[in-house]
Parts: C-alpha cells; sequence; structure tokens
C-alpha cells in the first residue's frame, strides 16, 4: 500500500466506524453511569448501533425503494435494468426495534419499582443497601454453617 | 423364566413387604422363607448366562451362573437363614430390613457377570450393611460406621474407576479372569485388584473389620461377618486366580493379625482378627490359583462361614446376656451357659482344624496346594498361623469366657431362638467335618483329595495339642499376657490419631504463619488488610453481586478475548 | 395457517404440529389477559402447555431414527421463508422444557398463591405462557433471526417474572434489572453477529448458511460473527464469568420461576450454542477449536470449582442450587469443547438430567419456604423430619445432582468422563470427578439441615400441599428412573449427537 | 462369693451342674495331666506309622509337634512384647469410643442378672 493512510477504505465503511463509534458509546455509558435510567439510555445508544448496521448493509448503491412497479391490471412488470435496495435487514431491524422499544419500557418501569423500593437510583446506594442485607443475612445465617464444610 | 429369576430380588422383596408385616414372631418367621427361596432358586438355576441387556452401551448380565457363584450363593443363602434365625428375637425394623438387603446385595454381586452389576451390588452390601453398626445407637457406633462406609464407599468409588479403565481397555466390562493384565500393569484392572483388596481386608487396609465388626449390634456382627469379606475373596477368586502376590499378601494376613488377638481384650475384635487370619488363608488359595487351592478357598469360604458365625454368635449370646464381650470381666460362665459353651467349643475345635471339624477337611486342601506347588516358606508360614488360630480362637475365646477365673456373673442361658441358630450351625461343622463328601461335590473343581488319613490326623493333632501344651505351661508360669481393660494400636492409628495430629500441627503452623503475616502487612498498610478482607470476607468477591458495569465489562472482555483467538488462528 | 404447498399434497393436523406447539402458548397469554378471569388464567396455561409437551413428545418419536422434520411457516419455501426443523436434538429439548412447564403449573398453582399479590396472577400465567412460548421457539425454529425474536420473547417475560419476587424481597427488582441489561447486551451481541453472517453470506436460514459457510470457508467477517454469537449466547447459558446475573435472578425470583428457569433457560440457550458451533459453523474450523480449548475449557473448569465452592459456603439454599447450576453448566460446556460425539451426547444428557434434577430440587426448596418464609439453611433446620414426602425427594434429587449411581445424575457425569477418556485427556476426568466431591459436600450440607438438626419448635411446617408433592414427585422418580433406564434420554442424545456432529451436511435439504 | 439365690448351683442348668467338677483344683490338675500324657503318647506315635508326607522336614519325628509348640510359645512371648508399644487405655481415641461405652441397657436382656 503506497499511501500510509486508505481515505477510500475509511471513507468507504463510514457507516460501520459509526456503527462502532455509537455501539461503544453505549456499551461505555452502560459501564460507566452509575444513575439507572442513564444506563437505560446507553442500552438504548448500543441497540441503535445495531440498527444502524442493518439498515446499512441493505443499502446498494444506487438501489432504489424494493418496490416493484404494477400497472393498473396489478401486473408487475419486472425491470432489470432497476437496481432495488434488499428489503430483508430492513425488515428485519423493524422486528428489533419493537424490542428494543419493549426492553427500555421494561427498563423504565422496573427503575420506578426500585425507585419505590430502595427510594434511590444511583447503583451505588443500592448495592450499599443491598450489601448491608448481605451482612445482616450473614450476620444472622452465617454462624451455623461458618464451622462447617 | 422362574428359573432364571434373580435370587437377590427375592431378598429385595423380603426387604420391601417385612415392614408391612406386623412386628413379631410372624414377621421374624417370614423372614426366614426369603433365605430358603433363595437357597432353592440357586439350587434349581441352570449354569450359563441369564438375564443380559444392554445399559449405557455395555453389556450388562445380571446372572452368571457356574459352580463357583453357585457355592458362594448358597452359603450366603445359608448363612442369611441362620443369621436370621438367630436374630428372631430383633424388634427392629430398620436391622430386619439392612440385614434382608445386605444379603441380597452379596448374593446379587456374586451371581454379576459384568462389573457394572457388581459395582451396583458391592455399593449395595456397603449401604445396607452400615445400618447393622449403627442400629446399636450409641454415638461410638455411629463414629465407627462412618469410618466403615467411608471404606467400603471408597472401595466401591476405585471399582467404578477401574471399571471404567478396564472398558477403555477391554472394549466391554465382563467380570473374568483378569489375571494376565493384571500381570501386565494395566491400570485398570490394578484399580480393581485395589477395590477388592480393601473389601478384602488385605494387611494396611485391613482396619474397618476390627474397627466395625465388635461395633456393631450382637445380631448385626453375625451378619456381618458372613458376608463382605467373603464376597471379596470370591471376586479375588473369579477376577484374579493365579496372581502370584496374592500369595504373600494372604500369607501376611494369616500371620499378623494372630499377634494382635492374642493380646485382645474385646472378644468380638479378637473374632475380627481370627477372620482376617482365616481370610488369609483363602487369599492364598485364589493366589496358587491351581484347582486344588481355588477348590480349597471355595471350600474355606464355606466353613470358615459357618464356624465364624457360630463364634460370633455364641460370644454375641453372652454379650446378649451379660453386657459385655471383654475377656478382663468375663469367665466362669460355663456353670449357667453349658449348652453356648458346647457350641463355643465347636466353633473353636472346627476354626482349629480338628480333625471331624469343618476346618480339617477345607483348610488342608490350602495347605496341601501351597505344598503341591512348592511354596514351602508360605506353608510353614500357614501352618504356624493354623496353630496361632488354635491359640487364640481355640482355646482363648472359650477359656476365658467360660472357664478362667470366675467372674461372678450369673446369667441365664441364651434364649431358645439363639440356642437353636447355633446348634444347627454346630450341626453343620460337624457333618461336614464328618463327612465332607457332599461339600466336595458342591466345589468348582472336582476333587479327588482324602482328609483323614493317619499321617493327616495324627500331625494335625500333634499340632493342635502341642500348641494346647504350650498355651498351659505358659499359663501355669505365668507367662501368658492377663486379659487386660485396654485396646492395641492398629492401624487405624494412623488415620484417627496421627493425621489428625498432622493436620492440626499442620494447621497450627499455617495458622500461626499466617497470623504472622496479618500482622506484618497490618504494620505496613492497613489499607491492604481492609481490602483483603472485603474481597475475602463472609460477604467476598466471588460470592457478591457484582455492579452491572462491572458485569458488561466482562462481557466486553471476553467479547474481545474470543475475537483475538479467532483472529489469531 | 396456510401451508406448504409443494411437498405436501395433503395436509394434515400431524404436519402442523411443529408450528403449532409454539403457536400454542404463544396464543394462551393473550387469551389469558382477554379473558381476565383470575379462576380461567391456570386451567389454560396449563392446558397450553400439555398441549405443547404431548406435541413435542409426538416429535421426538418420529424423529428419533435420525430424521427430522422441516416446516415452512406460512408456506414461505426456505432460506427465504421462515423454516421450523425439529431434529433429535431440538426435539429432546423441545420435549424438556414443555415437560418441565407441564409439571411446573401445578407447582406453581399453590406457590403462586403464596407468594405473588394476588391481582397479578393473570398477567403471571400469561408471562409464563409468553416465556414457555419464547423458549420453545428458539429451539423449534430453523431461521437463525427467528431465534434472536424468541430469545427475546422469553427474555423479556422473564424479566418480568423474576421481578414479581419483589413481593417477598425488593432485591428481586434489582436482579430483574440487572438480567435485563445483561440479557439486553447478549441479545445485541447475538443479532450483530447475525448481521456479520449475513453480510457474508445473504442469508439467515440456519441450514442453508451452513452450507454457503462450507462453500466459501472462513473469512474474518464470519469469525467475527462466531465471537459474537458464541459470547451473547453464552451470557445467556451463563458461561463461568458471564454467570453474574444468575445467582441473584434464581434466588429472588418466585419459588415457580426459580423451578422453571433453572430447568429450561440455560438449557435452550446451550443448545442454541450447540446448533451454531456445529451446525452452522463447522467445528472442524481452527477457529472455532481454538475458541473451545482456548475459553470454554477453563472457564468451564474455573466454573466447576469456583462455583461449587461458592455453593459450599452458601448460607441460603436457593442461591447455593443457583451457584451450583454455574457449576453444573460448567460440565456442559466441557462436554462440547471435547467435540466428540459422547461429549455432545454427554452435555444432552446432562442438560435434560440436571434440568430435572434441579427442578426437583428447587420446588422442594420452594414447598419448605411456604412454612419457613425463607430459604436460609438456619430455618429449614430439621423441615425434611416434618415434611418427609419433601424431604425424601430433596434425597433422591440432591443424589441425583452429586451424580450417585442410579440416579440421572450418575448417567450423564458418567459419559462425560468417557468422553474425556476418549480424548485421553485424563486431568479433566479426574477434574470432574474432584468437582463432584464438591457437591457430595454442599448436597450433603442440605441434608445435614434438613434432617440433622432439631426443628425449630414453634415450626408449623406441615406436608406441603398434594399440588406440589405431585410434581416434586413426578421430577423425584424421573431423576431415578433416568437413571436406570438409559434408553430415552441417552438414546435420544446419541442420535442428536451424531446429527449435530455431521454437521452442516445433516443440515442439508 | 456372694450366695444369692442365682449362686445357687441348684439353680444351674443340669449340663452346667454336672460340669461343676471344674471348679476343683484337683479335676484340673488331672485334665492337666491328661494332656501332658496324650502330647506324650502323640509325639511317640510318630515313629508308629509310615509318615506320607511332601517334605523331607516333615519326615523329621516329633515335626509338628514342635513347631506348634515353640512357634505358640514365640507367639505369645511376641505379642506380649507387642503390648509394651501398642496397649493403650481404653479412652485413647475418644471417651466415647465403643469399647469405653457400656453396651446401651435396652439392647440387653439382663432380667436374670438383676432380678
Amino acid at each position: 500500500m503506497e499511501q500510509l493512510i486508505d481515505w477510500a477504505f475509511i471513507v468507504g465503511h463510514v457507516n460501520y466506524w459509526l456503527f462502532i463509534v455509537l455501539m461503544m458509546t453505549g456499551l461505555y455509558v452502560v459501564v460507566a453511569r452509575g444513575n439507572l435510567v442513564k444506563k437505560i439510555v446507553g442500552l438504548n445508544i448500543f441497540q441503535v448501533s445495531v440498527f444502524m448496521l442493518y439498515i446499512s448493509i441493505g443499502k446498494i448503491t444506487g438501489g432504489t425503494a424494493p418496490i416493484f412497479p404494477v400497472d393498473l391490471t396489478g401486473h408487475i412488470e419486472p425491470d432489470p435494468s432497476i437496481v432495488y435496495s434488499n428489503p430483508l435487514p430492513h425488515v428485519l431491524i423493524l422486528t428489533a426495534i419493537v424490542v428494543g422499544i419493549a426492553t427500555t419500557s421494561l427498563g423504565l418501569a422496573l427503575i420506578v419499582r426500585i425507585r419505590e423500593a430502595y427510594d434511590t437510583i444511583e447503583e451505588e446506594d443500592i448495592l450499599k443497601i443491598e450489601r448491608e442485607m448481605t451482612a445482616e443475612d450473614n450476620k444472622e445465617y452465617g454462624a451455623a454453617m461458618g464451622g462447617r464444610a | 423364566m422362574i428359573d432364571t429369576f434373580p435370587p437377590f430380588l427375592i431378598f429385595f422383596i423380603g426387604a420391601a413387604i417385612l415392614p408391612l408385616i406386623p412386628q413379631g414372631n410372624l414377621r421374624s418367621a417370614i423372614s426366614l422363607i426369603f433365605p430358603v427361596i433363595s437357597a432353592w432358586l440357586i439350587w434349581t438355576m441352570p449354569e450359563g448366562l441369564h438375564l443380559s441387556m444392554a445399559f449405557v452401551g455395555l453389556d450388562i448380565t445380571l446372572l452368571r451362573v457356574d459352580k463357583l457363584a453357585t457355592i458362594f450363593g448358597l452359603i450366603f443363602s445359608l448363612a442369611a437363614f441362620l443369621s436370621l434365625l438367630y436374630a428372631w428375637h430383633v424388634r427392629d425394623t430398620v436391622q430386619q430390613v439392612a440385614a434382608l438387603l445386605y444379603a441380597g446385595s452379596a448374593i446379587g454381586a456374586v451371581f454379576a457377570g459384568d462389573l457394572i452389576t457388581l459395582f451396583f451390588f458391592w455399593e449395595g452390601t456397603a449401604i445396607a450393611s452400615v445400618f447393622l453398626i449403627w442400629a446399636r445407637g450409641t454415638e461410638g457406633a455411629y463414629h465407627t460406621g462412618m469410618r466403615y462406609l467411608i471404606m467400603q464407599i471408597a472401595s466401591g468409588v476405585i471399582l467404578i474407576a477401574g471399571a471404567a479403565l478396564y472398558f477403555r481397555t477391554t472394549g466391554n466390562v465382563e467380570f473374568t479372569s483378569m489375571s494376565d493384565l493384571f500381570a501386565a500393569g494395566d491400570i485398570g484392572t490394578i484399580l480393581i485388584f485395589f477395590a477388592f483388596g480393601i473389601k478384602c481386608a488385605f494387611p494396611l487396609l485391613h482396619n474397618w473389620l476390627q474397627d466395625s465388626y465388635p461395633a456393631a449390634t450382637i445380631t448385626g456382627t453375625v451378619i456381618l461377618s458372613s458376608f463382605t469379606t467373603k464376597l471379596a475373596v470370591y471376586s479375588l477368586a473369579r477376577g484374579f486366580p493365579g496372581t502370584e502376590i496374592l500369595i504373600y499378601i494372604g500369607a501376611v494376613m494369616t500371620l499378623f493379625p494372630i499377634f494382635y488377638a492374642v493380646i485382645e481384650n474385646d472378644l468380638r475384635r479378637v473374632l475380627a482378627y481370627s477372620l482376617n487370619n482365616q481370610l488369609g488363608f483363602m487369599v492364598v488359595g485364589v493366589g496358587i490359583g491351581t484347582e486344588l487351592a481355588l477348590n480349597g478357598t471355595a471350600a474355606h469360604a464355606f466353613a470358615h462361614i459357618l464356624y465364624k458365625s457360630l463364634l460370633f454368635m455364641s460370644v454375641g449370646a453372652v454379650l446378649f446376656r451379660t453386657g459385655t464381650a471383654k475377656g478382663s470381666e468375663l469367665g466362669g460362665l460355663y456353670k449357667t451357659m453349658p449348652l453356648t459353651m458346647i457350641f463355643c467349643v465347636v466353633g473353636a475345635a472346627s476354626i482349629s482344624a480338628f480333625p471331624l471339624f469343618s476346618g480339617f477337611i477345607s483348610k488342608s486342601l490350602i495347605l496341601s496346594a501351597a505344598a503341591h506347588d512348592h511354596y514351602y516358606v508360605i506353608w510353614a508360614i500357614l501352618l504356624f498361623a493354623s496353630a496361632g488360630v488354635f491359640h487364640h480362637s481355640g482355646i482363648k475365646i472359650p477359656y476365658f469366657v467360660f472357664f478362667a477365673h470366675d467372674s461372678g456373673l450369673r446369667p441365664k442361658e441364651a434364649p431358645w431362638n439363639m440356642l437353636l441358630a447355633m446348634g444347627l450351625t454346630a450341626f453343620l461343622c460337624i457333618a461336614i467335618g464328618a463327612y465332607p463328601a457332599p461339600l466336595y461335590s458342591l466345589l468348582p473343581y472336582d476333587v479327588d483329595y482324602v482328609p483323614y488319613t493317619t499321617t493327616h490326623v495324627i500331625t494335625q493333632l500333634q499340632l493342635l495339642f502341642f500348641s494346647a501344651l504350650a498355651f498351659t505351661v505358659l499359663m501355669r508360669t505365668g507367662i501368658y499376657p492377663p486379659e487386660l481393660k485396654s485396646i492395641n494400636l492398629d492401624t487405624d492409628w494412623t488415620y484417627r490419631k496421627a493425621g489428625p495430629s498432622v493436620i492440626h500441627w499442620f494447621s497450627w503452623v499455617i495458622g500461626s504463619f499466617y497470623t504472622w503475616l496479618t500482622k506484618l502487612m497490618s504494620k505496613t498498610t492497613e489499607r491492604t488488610i481492609k481490602r483483603l478482607y472485603r474481597s475475602h470476607g463472609p460477604e467476598g468477591q466471588m460470592a457478591r453481586s457484582w455492579p452491572t458495569g462491572a458485569m458488561v465489562l466482562s462481557i466486553a472482555v471476553l467479547l474481545g478475548a474470543t475475537l483475538f483467538i479467532n483472529f489469531l488462528v | 395457517m396456510a401451508a406448504e404447498e409443494t411437498h405436501h399434497v395433503a395436509k394434515t393436523f400431524m404436519d402442523h404440529l411443529p408450528v403449532l406447539q409454539v403457536v400454542i402458548p404463544l396464543f394462551a397469554a393473550p387469551i389469558i389477559v382477554f379473558i381476565g378471569k383470575r379462576s380461567l388464567a391456570w386451567p389454560i396455561a396449563f392446558a397450553a402447555s400439555a398441549a405443547a409437551f404431548v406435541i413435542s413428545c409426538i416429535l421426538l418419536i418420529q424423529v428419533l431414527d435420525g430424521g427430522f422434520i422441516s416446516y415452512h411457516v406460512g408456506g414461505w419455501a426456505p432460506p427465504l421463508g421462515i423454516e421450523y426443523r425439529i431434529d433429535a436434538a431440538n426435539a429432546l429439548v423441545l420435549a424438556l422444557i414443555s415437560g418441565i412447564g407441564t409439571v411446573v403449573l401445578p407447582y406453581a398453582y399453590e406457590s403462586v398463591k403464596a407468594e405473588i399479590p394476588k391481582k397479578n396472577h393473570t398477567l403471571f400465567y400469561a408471562c409464563f405462557m409468553l416465556c414457555f412460548t419464547g423458549l420453545l421457539g428458539m429451539v423449534a425454529t430453523g431461521d437463525a433471526f427467528n431465534v434472536f425474536v424468541f430469545l427475546e420473547i422469553s427474555s423479556l417475560s422473564t424479566y418480568v417474572l423474576v421481578a414479581q419476587g419483589a413481593n417477598h424481597n425488593k432485591r428481586a427488582l434489582t436482579a430483574a434489572y440487572d438480567y435485563l441489561i445483561m440479557g439486553t447486551i447478549g441479545a445485541t451481541f447475538f443479532i450483530i453477529g447475525l448481521a456479520m453472517l449475513y453480510m457474508a453470506t445473504g442469508t439467515l436460514n440456519m441450514a442453508d448458511l451452513a452450507d454457503r459457510i462450507a462453500d466459501e470457508g472462513t473469512n474474518r467477517t464470519i469469525r467475527a460473527a462466531f465471537a459474537f454469537i458464541v459470547v451473547g449466547m453464552g451470557l445467556k447459558v451463563a458461561i463461568y464469568p458471564l454467570h453474574h446475573w444468575l445467582p441473584n435472578a434464581y434466588t429472588f425470583a418466585p419459588s415457580a420461576v426459580s423451578v422453571f428457569l433453572a430447568a429450561t433457560a440455560t438449557k435452550a440457550a446451550i443448545y442454541v450454542l450447540l446448533r451454531f458451533m456445529f451446525s452452522v459453523f463447522n467445528p472442524s474450523f481452527v477457529f472455532e477449536e481454538w475458541t473451545l480449548y482456548i475459553v470454554f475449557i477453563p472457564f468451564s473448569l474455573l466454573a466447576m470449582f469456583a462455583a461449587s465452592f461458592v455453593a459450599v459456603f452458601q448460607t441460603n439454599i436457593k442461591r447455593m442450587l443457583a451457584y451450583s447450576s454455574i457449576a453444573q453448566i460448567g460440565y456442559m460446556l466441557l462436554g462440547i469443547a471435547m467435540l466428540n460425539a459422547t461429549g455432545l451426547s454427554a452435555t444432552l444428557v446432562h442438560l435434560v438430567n440436571h434440568g430435572v434434577t434441579k427442578a426437583a430440587l428447587f420446588m422442594g426448596v420452594g414447598a419448605m419456604m411456604l412454612y419457613s418464609g425463607s430459604a436460609f439453611f438456619n430455618n429449614l433446620n430439621g423441615l425434611g423430619r416434618k415434611m418427609p414426602l419433601t424431604g425424601a425427594a430433596m434425597v433422591a434429587s440432591g443424589l441425583s445432582l452429586i451424580g450417585v449411581p442410579g440416579t440421572a445424575g450418575f448417567i450423564s457425569k458418567w459419559v462425560l468422563v468417557q468422553a474425556a477418556f476418549e480424548n485421553g485427556w485424563w486431568i479433566i476426568a479426574i477434574a470432574i470427578m474432584l468437582s463432584s466431591l464438591l457437591a457430595v459436600i454442599y448436597v450433603w450440607r442440605m441434608f445435614e439441615v434438613l434432617y440433622l438438626t432439631a426443628p425449630d419448635p414453634q415450626s408449623t411446617a406441615k406436608e406441603a400441599p398434594l399440588a406440589m408433592l405431585v410434581p416434586m414427585w413426578v421430577l423425584a422418580i424421573a431423576c431415578i428412573w433416568f437413571g436406570f433406564d438409559t434408553e430415552l434420554t441417552l438414546g435420544s442424545a446419541r442420535v442428536a449427537a451424531d446429527g449435530l456432529l455431521a454437521g452442516s451436511a445433516g443440515m442439508a435439504h | 462369693m456372694a450366695k444369692t439365690p442365682k449362686d445357687d448351683p441348684a439353680n444351674y442348668p443340669a449340663l452346667g451342674r454336672w460340669l461343676m467338677f471344674l471348679d476343683k483344683k484337683k479335676n484340673v490338675d488331672r485334665i492337666v495331666y491328661g494332656l501332658y500324657a496324650l502330647c506324650t503318647a502323640l509325639f511317640l506315635a510318630d515313629f508308629l506309622y509310615y509318615k506320607k508326607v511332601y517334605l523331607d522336614l516333615e519326615k523329621f519325628p516329633g515335626f509338628y509337634a514342635l513347631y506348634g509348640f515353640f512357634m505358640c510359645a514365640a507367639l505369645v512371648v511376641c505379642a506380649k512384647l507387642m503390648r509394651r508399644y501398642l496397649m493403650r487405655s481404653e479412652d485413647y481415641y475418644a471417651p466415647h469410643d465403643v469399647e469405653a461405652e457400656e453396651y446401651p441397657e435396652d439392647g440387653l436382656d439382663r432380667e436374670s442378672v438383676n432380678d
């Protein structure tokens, strides 16, 4: 390769780069943010990156919407010169989008319940409460088991 | 169909229906039926392989009938009958069911045509028999039972491991002679040998026997003494005939227990040691492996089960009436328990191989086989062991229980069922000794051995009476060690004392090292310790729920690793 | 339901079975919600799951000779249309899932009454049906994307089911939340993998994928796809470092849900993993072998020991069982990593045996929790004596968990050890035995608590209700039964393993 | 020895009463002398018949007799020496070890001792 940087390769794969950036951003938010809602947001970004990946791979250069021209009688006239985009990934990702919405809403509903139960949606506080619960259980029930095994 | 009905199933069916019958004489009577049916089934079963099937891709044969299996099956049924008669008075469902399951498993193992079936029954005998120990209900019996169970289960685990390897080598699990493979150093067969060895109480593996038999209930000991070790002898005779190392193992087995038996105070333990010694004779017979020797092993096992049960029964009857089986606390019982005394003497005469008693016509087969194959040193050891047996089982047991100094105990004679069981057994001991032809006809190979020759009778009498002379002289001169309230160390010391103390020592060393280390660390950084506690404490890292982020991170890391591997190769 | 036109001239009811067993519970869920009557919810759910069980049994019998059934949904021929493809491997898993579902429902009837507020009962059963549908669907389908859809159906409903435990302990909520985040990421990884496969081959039908990958050989896209799919599905399987969602989810979920999840959820995921590794990708690919050797073996060994040790030290019996599940999953992955027919059949047979065993154990704990209120060992003291039948069922299944001969657990471990020997992996075989010893310790602790400690004098415990006892004993007897009669489990597992190892050839049309 | 009804020889079984002659020192001595005589006779018998044996060693007159006597004596002496090293109190392993425990009362049928 004579060039140090293959610009054509980079520009030609821009949809993949964006996908990777979005995916990493999403994952990072899930990992780094302690707020449960923010985690859900991160998860959303992560999922959206996948939607983008799917949509972009269905696209064919110069392709048009995959709708066959139909004349008034309903007869299909296929024209081999027309290039169509691949509809399948788009259809698939519709399903994934629905799944994503369901996940988000369920996650948010859970957060509401967690807020009611723990009075916080900061993961650190929740973990602290849970550790205290574990420690209490351990104090109450641990002794009997400690001596054995 | 009926002629191939597996005899062990009779016992299992019996164990299932026995608890449904009201406790009492009726139940005891019904329990006696099962060994009779089993013996009849065994007697009528045609030779050959029956009930073969495929299991997990292995060829399994539930019933393999030949003469070697039949003689063991018959004596096991007979022993079960006598023991159950002896235990007529017992009103404990656990013991009754355990006894039937135990006898059934032993008989099932004897007829097992493959190692997998053998394994199932092998463990069956272990699990069923431990309840006979636990049934005594004391804390000591519980711990002893645990130790016994561990040894027995270990033997089974080793057996199944060996069977798996054997299957890898040969492609089948047929239970047949493995002597050639063993001689070639095949690891699977060595494991199987070892498993048999544990159950057969090889030297250094023997201690479970002396540990557990005296701990069981009165009737439990009688039942225990019949099956487990003889099953092991059968397995050795089946799997390793003619394996030379067995001769030396057997010789050592005959030898060392007699020393222990002389100084042991608990008479049931004395009998356990002499049981070990008698097993040695059989193991030597298996090791020689000639037709004469294997006949000797089978005949000796047959005779041995009877007279050993008889001895355990008579000591058990004394224990039943007096609450002790210690030589130091017994004596002079002949006045009130004369019948028990006579039966005990019959058992003693049989184990000592007096002419006209059963030991005489079985033990001599093995001694002759040893001499015939030019194992002179072994022969001399066996001869010494025979004299020694007479010494501790033949003289010591009856003498210290029924004669010696008067202990002042005046117990009632044993109950009728015990007397009947002992009487029947004693009758069989004498009948076999006086007229050995029927027993010889049961043996796996044809017999052309004549036990009653002038030379044999006179030399045997010389050996025995001069041993008695030695006893008398030593007794009268006061050299003979008195019966003392004590126990003697045996190999169980290694795991009951040495093991724990070594572990204690180690834990002390490691513990103090750890304390030293933590102290050192606390001096350097208190923070490190806090962190250590947090990760290793009761709510330690391994068991704690991770924050979600950390979980996700672990996914990412694993994905990275997998991708890396995939692109690398 | 339109039928496929070309292959079958006359469509009979029997021909629709592959799809019916997924569709019946799928429709049961909305029906339960629309009818909305609490009294009818349970009967409908039970009828649907029983129907699914019957269908899966019929299917299993049909494919036991090593053949397969291909069903074209909506009459669209594959690879474009969605195909349901039943062979011995997934018929076995289908039978397990639908069987456990059918057995769990009678149990749930009592346990749900005790643990979940009345107003939620209808929705609980609807969710249960959805979860059931999802698991059946992801196993039955032959279309890779369809796997994802059903995976999400089952996962979403599982999160809801786990969260129902909040009534009892609020930590169920965070457990469900964690599970949701992890599950979504796993599933998303899985569809990223699918996207890559689609990019490389242009198809999503598994059989077609297999053919094309076999034709084209490997490239980076396919390798990356493999990694994403393995890790994504591995998360659902709870492969060792990805297991952190599992203990909390199993511990805090309602008893009936714990039973169902422990017996089926991870098992269905393992099946999908198997399907992709052996049918779609070719196991002779070097990268796949290396992934198995470098990732699977160390982690499954780690799981077998680390998780078992954690189980030994637990104070809560449900948590102990959860960690033991992680360890047992280690065995199954090990069987896969052996890459031979014996190992694969060990995995499949352990999948069924462990499912049955764990379900019985969780049922026993759930029944005891009715009286003890918690699953901490201290609160279960002596309950085995007060609830003899429940206790006995737990002993039987506990022995199976250890792998005592004569129980189902022994069969799978025996086959697994045989597989290790076949490869000459002595150390692995020894490791399997050693880790079984750890199982002895934690199961023994359970026995000790149940039988050898004195019961609390104030305890009001009595024998569990019949509706709980019968399912428990059905499973406990199955634990013993499968230890002796191995024709059904090991037999079909062998057929299935041979089919899977035949690779893409087994998927050919 | 306490003279309780149970100790009364009249209450012994007939066989036991008959065996009471063993209580007398004189009778025991007689038995012992009988044993000496029997041993001498057996020793001498070795010269009176054709010994059919495998080993030359066995042909030695009175081989079995001497072997039996000396080996047994050696056995007892060795065992007695072993006691020095092996003997421990009954509580050696544990205070409730099997040997040290009384036999459980309910496992006994002792009515004859106490009444």
